[in-house]
This record gives structure tokens, C-alpha cells and sequence, in this order.
């Protein structure tokens, strides 16, 4: 049987569904933007921006822009009632202070140990640019990953060690790729749910560390 | 819907185990969680430490939890009575000098800053108060520059007993005045933050760059009119 | 009287020695002192260390102070651009490929840290953040119960240039949402504190409980109607 | 000829007089409140309490006692226009941080080189209760001390060495006596003023530590 890799739409809209209404939610800069797309309007999910939104939302396009009300991608927000405004001091003691229920972020490279490299890929010309991914992945309670399953060029993204400098060592709680969402439990990775169609084989071949697979694999459809 | 208000103090301070640690706001009378505490005595906690900047506003309360031998250890900065004829913590004076209760003394702003590192997830600290002095002894010291300073360890607890002036559902709380104190620091280095309010607001109601308190370092929240 | 506010940008800016470091609030575009930093242009201090969340937002004020070769090192914790089709860093890109400038980069969160350290009189303190990472590299680390830390030091400045809604006379000061950002932290952790702002209220026009920087910690106010 | 000790008014008023115009203060328990009663009207001098208020008055005697109100001491105060509120993280901040001009204390014991002891007798019954003063010591601009140059007992409170547990070693920069002014300077004494009658001599054998002179002492009259 053939089997399609998962669209992103579908991908943000698995995450979305595995977090708990009332959860407090930093959402990283690229692919995790969709999730805060996809969250019903029916459901109190609290986004937390670095620079100190607490209760972000869309942005009000009747009026003009705002340069005090921007997320971390200089991109204009709301704020839903009960936001609330802090500092970045206030800001970052809730994202190290573990008072954040769930951080989505990108990645370049994801360990079976649940390193997470998504900071620099350590070209040489790259200008080294942290931002507060390292705080997050220390603090957040559970640390999602989105991603796709390979590079363009087919290389495994999910690998046996990084290559690319550490944004944090074994922080990664679970990963959603456009092929599988795995789990990072005590340093090995357990799969929890895979593309219709895709054997074990195919989905262990793609993939750059050892999986186990879970007693139930969900089979995830677009 | 996220909604953590509370209908009564005995909701508030259930599940209280034995042995907690329990961070209460307040200074010179000022922001005091003083229903709070006797919903504990209710309640019936016990071997509890106690973490405020005195030891006593008065006997209700924080006076009576110690009086009843419910206190194990106090860690505050400030626990004599203020004015020794009209003395706002006899009942710790009673129990220190019989040899019923164990305290810490630690420096008003070390203990903000202790509490601080815990709420803000952070290690260890150098600072500078109290180095050369007794409440140094036995601490790891380092000077620097030629300014001594002390080593101090993050202070987080189970619960955290607040009193604020309005919440929302989410609860977002506010201050009166000087009724802000050690309250916004101690919502964040608990791990369950209790605050009594004076009233409830809708969502929305508190604006949020006035916000003092983020509901995200709150867990619960009662009304308690015409508090203490 | 105690009458921080100057007239002129130009006297906002006097006196700024060569090779001082200048802690630049903003976040995102939001909360620029872009107007100070086109006055220190005028000014002509150079070999200047500037402390900023970014490496610069368009070519105006930091852009053009890097361009014109009078920043010696940037402190930041994002100093690319967000978007490279419309580079807020090119200026910062072009001098650091062309080796002309220095770079420290700085996880956010600890960025905010150093700078409350030295605001607040700490020493240095453990965060676990960037630990067994290559930020870490040549620093101390100890491991606390399992979780690793990394020391890190106080980070503070001469100078502060700090973008704010509403001042009054004695320096107190608010932020418009998301423009309060490193704002406050910084305004502390510099000697002087050089704050513009869009307009001036009499004494007591912010009230006691909004003031989001308390006077004590600015010297210098500026109105900047209009400001970018 | 005969001397006369200074009054409590008179040293309170010598402070103010050395006070510059739109400092910031702190003012601690006991002799140092005097200080706030005689600032006059006219000066903007900004006083700050430990529990977050910067801009302390007089209390609006004309309402209720408002408990959220109150000084250290559990003092009713007022908030001068200009005032801000702020948590103890942030008062603290102040103090440690170098951001206040002054603080004024009261003391059991200065050393000649500054050491102070002013929290604690070491008293076998004392309930150790430190509050903020060896916050204020390492932090304040100027330390100045306020108190009797003798104990009741007639022994001296200036000392070559503290008996008393230290609030903080070498902090002390000026102490205010009913005797006289004296500076600590490189970690010795020098006397800028005397009571009027008082001889050099006198002045030293009421005093515990060894006092140096400066070139013009300052006669001081009630």
C-alpha cells in the first residue's frame, strides 16, 4: 500500500489535539506558527509570547498596526481578554520556571535521546542567533517538536546524535514528523502513531537512531 | 474553560499534606492571607514550614497555626515582635523559646531573591548581603573584584498563600499598595499558589499591562470579603 | 526640585565617552530608542559595546551607528534577521562577515538575568539554560540534583537608552504593551539611565501602583513626539 | 567649659542639613525616623521603605487607617505625588543595587572601621530577626549611623572592635552622635564636628577606637 506523508495542516492539527484545554503554550517561529492557527475558537489555550504577552491572539486588522502588540517574529497580535503584559525578566521566569505547560518548536536535528539542535546549523557563515530557545526547552514542562521526518536532500532529521550544536540535551518530549509521532521516554524513542501505509521498516529506514513501537500505534491520516 | 476560582477556603487549602511548605505574603500587616490560614487550622495540615517575612501578625492566623504546635520550622527575616507591648508574634516568641519551633533567619532581600531564583527556574546565587556576618556561616563564600558574597540556594515550596485585591477566573491578580510585597514572588516560587481576593473580576477586567500577578503562577483563587 | 528631564536630544546623549557600553532596550521593533541612538550618531561616541535583544531594526539609529564603524561588540541574543527578504540586521551582517565587529551571544532569557543581576547588586548565578550546549563552553558549571547549571555574570553599563510611554519629573516611567520588554531590567542595570519618551505628565499623573519603572532607576527624560 | 549633649531634635536636623536636594533615602527604625519628621516641605527628598514604597509622606490622618499603607514599622504613611509601589523583589533591587543615596540607622556598635552592629545583641534569649538592614548596608550610596556616642551603662558605641554580631563589615561612611560627627574614612576615624565645650581629649575617652581630626571641626550647638 502506498502511503502520503502528512500535510502540515494535519501535523499542526495532531498537536493541537493533544493539548489539554486551560494549557499555557509557547509556540517557536516556523511550522509551530500553524498550530496557533489551527486552536478552535472554543477552546482556552493560552499562547505566551517571549516578549511578554501572556494571551496572545489574532491580531485586530480594523486598526493600524501596532509596533507594541508583535509576537517574537516581529509578526502584529492581539491580546484575548485576561492577557496579561510583563517584562522579559517576568517573561523568561515563566518559561525557565517550568510554569509553562508545553513549548512547540522546530528543528533541524532531534537525537533518540531527545537532543534538540534548532538553533544554528554550525555553518560557518551563519551568525550565531540563540534567541530564547535555550530557556524554553530547560523550562517547559513538555517540549513537542515539529518537523518533517527528512531534509530535501533525504537525510534523517531524527538521528542517532546531532551534528548540529546542541539548543538543549535531552529536552525533547515528543516529536510530530509528516511520517510518524514518536515519544522520547528515558532516552529512547517510541513510536505512538504512524502514516497509513508505512511499514516499520520503511519508517526505522528513514529514520537515523533505533524506534521502538508502542503496544497501540495510532494510524494517522490526513 | 480555564476557571480557578474556588467556592470556599476549605476547597482552597485542600490537599495540604503533612510536611508542606507554605509561602505566605504579607509585611507589617499589610497583605496578609489571614483566612487562608485559619481555613488550615481547619484543615488540620500539620509539621508545616512556614516561609513569611514575620511570624505573626496577631494571634489569628499564623498565630494560631504556631500555637497549636502545627509548625515545624518558620524561615523569615523579621521574627520578633515589632512592638514588644502590643506584640504581633507572641505565639512564635512562646514556641521559640520553649524549643517547639526551629528558625531561619534569613535577610529580607535574600529571602525575596532566594524565592525569586526558584520562581524564575534559576540555580544558586552570589550576593553580597550578609557576607563578613553570622548569617554567612557555613555558606560557600567567593570574593570578586574585592566584594565578598555569599552562595544562596533557591527557596521554592509546595503552596503559597496570597492576598490580593481582584482576580480573574484565569487568575490574574492585583495589589493594593503596599499590600503587594512578597505576594508576586511567592505566586512564583510555588508550585500551587492559593490567593484570597477581595473580589472577582471578569476576564478582561484587570488591563493587562496592569496586571501584577500573571494567572499562569496562580493556581487557585477565593473571595474572602471583608478580610482581615 | 528634582528635575530629570532635558530639552534636547543632543543633551540627552552628552557626555557619553568613547568606548562606554549602552544597554538598548527593544524587542521585535517595539520599544526602540531609535531617536537616541541617531542622536548618539551626532554625538560621535565610538568604540562602543551596545547590549540589545537584536543587532538592529532597519538601517535608523543602530544600523547606522554600526555602519559608520563606531560599535566595537554586540551583546545580543538574536543578531541575525528574522526575515531575510527585509533585513532588520544587515548593517550588523555586513560589519561582523567583514570582521569588523564583535559578537556575544546570549540565550534571551539569560541575556534579561545578567542584567537583572547587576541591577538588582547580585554576583554572578547558576541558570540552567545553555547547559551542555556550546554557549556554555569555558564557563562553570556544577550539576545541582541531577539538573546542570551554568554560571553566569552580572551584565551592567554606563548607559541605558530606553524607550518609554509616559514619564514624569522624577523619572518614573510606563510602557505601551509588548514595548516594556527588556526595558525595565535595564533601566536598572545602567549608572544612567537615558529614557525618551512620547510625552511628560505632571508629578503623580502615573499613579503609585502603574509606575512600571520607578523613578529612582532613570536620570535622563526626553519627549520624542513622534518617534519611530 | 561645660558641654551640653546634643539633642535627638538636633542630631535629626544635622542629617537633614547633609542631605542633598532630590536624594533617595532610607530611613531606619528607632532615632532615624526623627530624620522624616524634620525634612521640611519645601525639599524633595524621596523616602523609601523596605516593603516597596518609594515617596513615603505623612499619613492622611482625615481617613481610616489603611494597612496597606504602613511604613516598616507598621507606621501609617501617605504616598507624596511621584510615589511608586513596587514588590520586595524590586525595593530590594533598589537597595542592594546602589540606586539609594543614603540610609540612615540606627546602631549598638560602629567599629573604627566602619563595621556595623545593629540587628542583633547576641543575647542567649534574642529571637534572631535580621529584617533588610544588611541589605541596605551593602547597598546604599552612604551609610550614616544615628545614635548615642555612650550607652546608658557610659561605655562607648563607637569600638575598636564589634562585641555584637556584625550587620556588615567596613560599611559605615559617617556616624551621627549626641557628641559628635565623625567620619569613617579608609577604614579609620576623623572627627568634622564636636559639641561645643568638648575637648579633643574627652571626645577620645568616651570613644572605643582611635580618632583623628580634621583640619576644620565644626563646633555643633543645640
Amino acid at each position: 500500500m502506498a502511503w502520503q506523508k502528512l500535510s502540515r495542516q494535519r501535523m499542526a492539527q495532531l498537536v493541537v489535539d493533544d493539548i489539554p484545554e486551560g494549557a499555557y503554550v509557547n509556540l517557536g517561529i516556523g511550522m509551530p506558527v500553524m498550530v496557533g492557527e489551527c486552536l478552535p475558537k472554543d477552546r482556552e489555550i493560552i499562547l505566551h509570547s517571549e516578549n511578554g504577552i501572556l494571551g496572545m491572539g489574532p491580531a485586530d486588522t480594523s486598526r493600524p498596526f501596532d509596533t507594541d502588540l508583535v509576537n517574537a517574529s516581529r509578526k502584529p497580535v492581539g491580546l484575548v481578554p485576561g492577557a496579561s503584559i510583563s517584562d522579559h525578566v517576568v517573561s523568561f521566569a515563566m518559561m525557565r520556571g517550568g510554569k509553562l505547560d508545553l513549548t512547540v518548536l522546530g528543528a533541524f536535528q532531534v537525537s533518540g535521546k531527545g537532543d534538540l539542535a534548532n538553533w544554528d546549523t554550525g555553518a560557518a557563515t551563519n551568525i550565531p542567533s540563540v534567541g530564547g530557545a535555550m530557556d524554553l526547552v530547560v523550562g517547559a514542562k513538555q517540549v513537542y517538536v515539529m518537523m518533517e521526518h527528512n531534509t530535501r536532500e533525504g537525510e534523517a532529521k531524527v538521528v542517532d546524535r546531532c551534528s548540529y550544536p546542541l539548543t538543549g540535551a535531552g529536552v525533547v518530549d515528543r516529536i510530530y514528523t509528516d511520517l510518524a509521532i514518536i515519544d522520547v521516554i528515558d532516552g529512547s524513542l517510541t513510536v505512538r502513531g504512524m502514516v497509513e501505509g508505512l511499514t516499520r521498516e520503511e519508517l526505522q529506514s528513514l529514520t537515523g537512531a533505533p524506534l521502538k513501537f508502542a503496544a497501540q500505534v495510532a494510524v494517522l491520516k490526513n | 474553560m480555564l476557571d480557578k476560582t474556588v467556592a470556599t477556603l476549605e476547597e482552597a487549602v485542600s490537599g495540604i499534606a503533612d510536611g508542606s511548605t507554605i509561602l505566605c505574603g504579607g509585611f507589617a500587616g499589610s497583605g496578609i492571607p489571614t483566612e487562608l490560614m485559619c481555613a488550615l487550622l481547619n484543615q488540620g495540615a500539620k509539621d508545616l514550614t512556614l516561609v513569611s517575612n514575620n511570624a505573626g501578625n496577631g494571634r489569628l492566623g499564623m498565630g494560631e497555626l504556631i500555637a497549636a504546635g502545627r509548625v515545624r520550622k518558620m524561615i523569615a527575616s523579621y521574627s520578633r515582635s515589632v512592638d514588644p507591648k502590643n506584640p504581633n508574634a507572641a505565639e512564635f516568641a512562646e514556641a521559640y523559646v520553649a524549643g517547639r519551633i526551629e528558625l531561619e533567619c534569613v535577610p529580607q532581600g535574600t529571602l525575596a531573591e532566594r524565592l525569586r531564583a526558584a520562581g524564575a527556574g534559576m540555580g544558586p546565587f552570589f550576593t553580597p548581603t550578609a557576607y563578613g556576618t553570622q548569617l554567612a556561616e557555613g555558606k560557600e563564600t567567593r570574593v570578586i573584584d574585592g566584594v565578598g558574597y555569599v552562595l544562596e540556594q533557591p527557596l521554592k515550596a509546595e503552596y503559597a498563600f496570597i492576598k490580593a485585591h481582584q482576580a480573574d477566573r484565569w487568575g490574574n491578580l492585583n495589589y493594593r499598595f503596599a499590600g503587594r510585597n512578597f505576594s508576586p514572588v511567592m505566586c512564583m516560587a510555588a508550585t500551587t499558589t492559593i490567593a484570597q481576593v477581595d473580589e472577582i473580576v471578569p476576564l478582561g477586567g484587570i488591563a493587562p499591562e496592569y496586571v501584577m500577578t500573571p494567572g499562569i503562577f496562580v493556581q487557585r483563587v477565593v473571595v474572602v470579603k471583608g478580610a482581615q
